[in-house]
């Protein structure tokens, strides 16, 4: 198992094994390929190995929270997207920002989302994140009614591409929020700006 | 966030809307910029997310600074909103309503003389909480829009999906010796209340050696009594052997023959 | 559309697709990745270009009935198969038991096994462990009928790994503890007493 023939060997059942997998493989798994006994220092070595390979192709071999997986790189999806014309939809606001408040503010229960938000949150948003396999109920907060705490899954990591809850974008910071631009604070526009702008803000505040 | 994108002013605004009646006194200064074409403003009223999401659209157009919230102003647009979104019999939610009652709580109490100061020394400010749950939607807001700038599995980005086709072979199930103890045990149990089926230590040998026997007689015709034995196994294996031909006698299975006295024994197969 | 740098580009797109694809494609989907109408020709060449590229690999590009389709090479089965073993299918008690009594008791008919069982015993089952070779008919006997008698093979205990039948596991104590003592058989004796010692056996006996 050290001559060169043999680490070639294993470097393509490594490569076939990612190539087939239907989710990402751990390392732990990438070893129950052989019979024998390989060392998580080799394996790890080939797959960064593979990793490089694959540099400049349409696919790339990525780390994420459960494990390696090939994915498309994100440049080709439009043409990937003409085979298949029925795109998966955009989530909508309420789903999105439910989401971030999951994913930021974890463990959560609906009663949290629903005061940060501001609004009652719907079944439908709650089901659709969970059937995504994004969301799971990972336990129960011990008040009346004992309702559950919501947190994000691995699955919702893996399709961000992600590897760990500290690679979510950072935060905007509070105090960036607070304060105004003082040099914008001029009032001095015509109307004809005022419709521009209105469809812009239009534009960008639907989902 | 720039001013332009937030400047929604309008020279006019119909004189129709109601807020003077809903605050109880002479508020004149409607707000300028609540006039947008009917369309736009039905597709931006339903655009919001609640009545933070609402408010924060009313702070920022304006570019307002969150820790001093003219209460007034922004309580009588929100009204305005509020009365827009009914005359456009839009849904209107009643946390858009409690939000109004909370405004005017606010509002009023600014009115009032100074609540006391709180343990910080600090006089408490009755717009702190707004603001914090302003400041902590708005964080949360920003937040989506990155997470939905983010390559998502299937919407931007694909899985590889190469085939991999497990090979037919059907697999057989595995047995182990423990498995037939279980089933022996199972049969037994449930002999238990029949009481009849007695196991013996030494049957196991014997009927090894039934079949055994059995096996050589197949295909042959008469095979001598002694071929049977093999003395080089030790007495016992003779023993088991003998019994065994008894055995097999008494079931049936074997038929022993002599001619005559002294002459040779043969066994065959009782249906050869 | 013509220079090396393009053509480059749209192999790196058909192999993309190729491997992201669920289904087989035909030429005529490849050409819709394109926004530009490529030649058959084109699309053709480069794919078969593709094909030899993935010489040697672990993952194959082939031509199905229904159109390209990358896919792990058959050699590789064993190493992937490791990944997600099956669940090794398990005989029916029925099966079980049938086995069980030929081991112990044979030669046994299937009257044998029928009476020790209490049930019928259906061809299936006789058939599952005869098609495994592990039981065989070594001769009739002599009744009405002229059942035949079964036993096991040599196969049977290769495959359970025994040099003999004695090495199968003992009953001896089985026996003695299940079949009542005739001293213990006083009708005065209380169903508790029967029912302890039926728990007590069982304990002894489980594995």
């Amino acid at each position: 198992m050290s001559t060169i023939t043999d680490l070639k060997y294993i470097k393509i059942v490594l490569e076939t094994a990612l190539l087939t997998a239907e989710e990402p493989l751990t390392v732990g798994q990438l070893k129950k390929l052989f019979p024998e006994e390989l060392k998580t220092a080799l394996i790890n070595g080939l797959v960064e190995e593979i990793q490089q390979d694959w540099r400049g192709r349409g696919v790339e071999l990525v780390k994420l929270a459960s494990g390696w997986r090939f994915r498309a790189r994100a440049e080709f999806a439009p043409y990937l997207a003409r085979l298949t014309p029925e795109k998966p939809p955009r989530y909508s606001r309420a789903v999105m920002e439910t989401l971030a408040i999951i994913a930021y503010k974890q463990p959560v229960t609906r009663g949290d989302i629903e005061s940060i938000r501001g609004v009652s949150v719907s079944s439908s948003v709650m089901q659709s994140l969970a059937e995504r396999g994004w969301i799971e109920v990972i336990g129960h907060k011990d008040v009346p009614g004992r309702p559950g705490l919501y947190a994000t899954t691995r699955k919702f990591l893996d399709d961000l591409g992600f590897a760990t809850l500290r690679d979510l974008p950072p935060l905007a910071d509070l105090g960036t929020l607070v304060v105004p631009d003082p040099s914008a604070e001029a009032p001095a526009e015509g109307p004809a700006d005022d419709e521009d702008a209105a469809s812009e803000n239009t534009a960008a505040l639907l989902p | 966030m720039t001013d332009a994108e937030f400047a929604l002013t309008a020279p006019e605004l119909p004189p129709s809307v109601p807020i003077a009646h809903v605050f109880g006194q002479p508020v004149l200064d409607v707000p300028q910029d609540l006039f947008i074409p009917p369309d736009a403003l039905k597709v931006i009223l339903q655009s919001f997310e609640g009545p933070l999401d609402l408010l924060l659209y009313l702070i920022r157009r304006q570019n307002l600074n969150v820790l001093d919230i003219p209460m007034a102003e922004i309580t009588a647009q929100y009204l305005g909103y509020i009365e827009a979104m009914r005359s456009e019999r839009l849904e209107l939610a009643a946390e858009y309503l409690l939000m109004a009652a909370l405004l005017i709580e606010i509002k009023s109490r600014l009115l009032l003389p100074r609540p006391p100061v709180d343990d910080s020394g600090e006089p408490e400010d009755p717009r702190a909480e707004l603001v914090r749950r302003l400041l902590e939607y708005e964080q949360m807001k920003l937040a989506a829009l990155e997470l939905d700038k983010l390559p998502q599995a299937d919407r931007d980005f694909a899985w590889l999906a190469v085939l991999f086709e497990r090979p037919a072979e059907a697999r057989l199930p595995e047995v182990a010796p423990a498995d037939l103890r279980q089933a022996w045990l199972a049969i037994l149990s449930r002999a238990r209340h029949k009481r009849h089926h007695k196991v013996e230590k030494d049957e196991l040998s014997v009927r090894e050696q039934m079949s055994w026997i059995l096996r050589y007689l197949d295909g042959r015709e008469y095979v001598p009594f002694e071929a049977l034995f093999q003395p080089e196994k030790g007495i016992p294996h003779l023993v088991v052997s003998f019994i065994a031909v008894l055995e097999l006698v008494k079931e049936g299975m074997v038929r022993v023959s002599q001619e005559a006295a002294y002459q040779p024994i043969y066994v065959r197969l009782a249906l050869a």
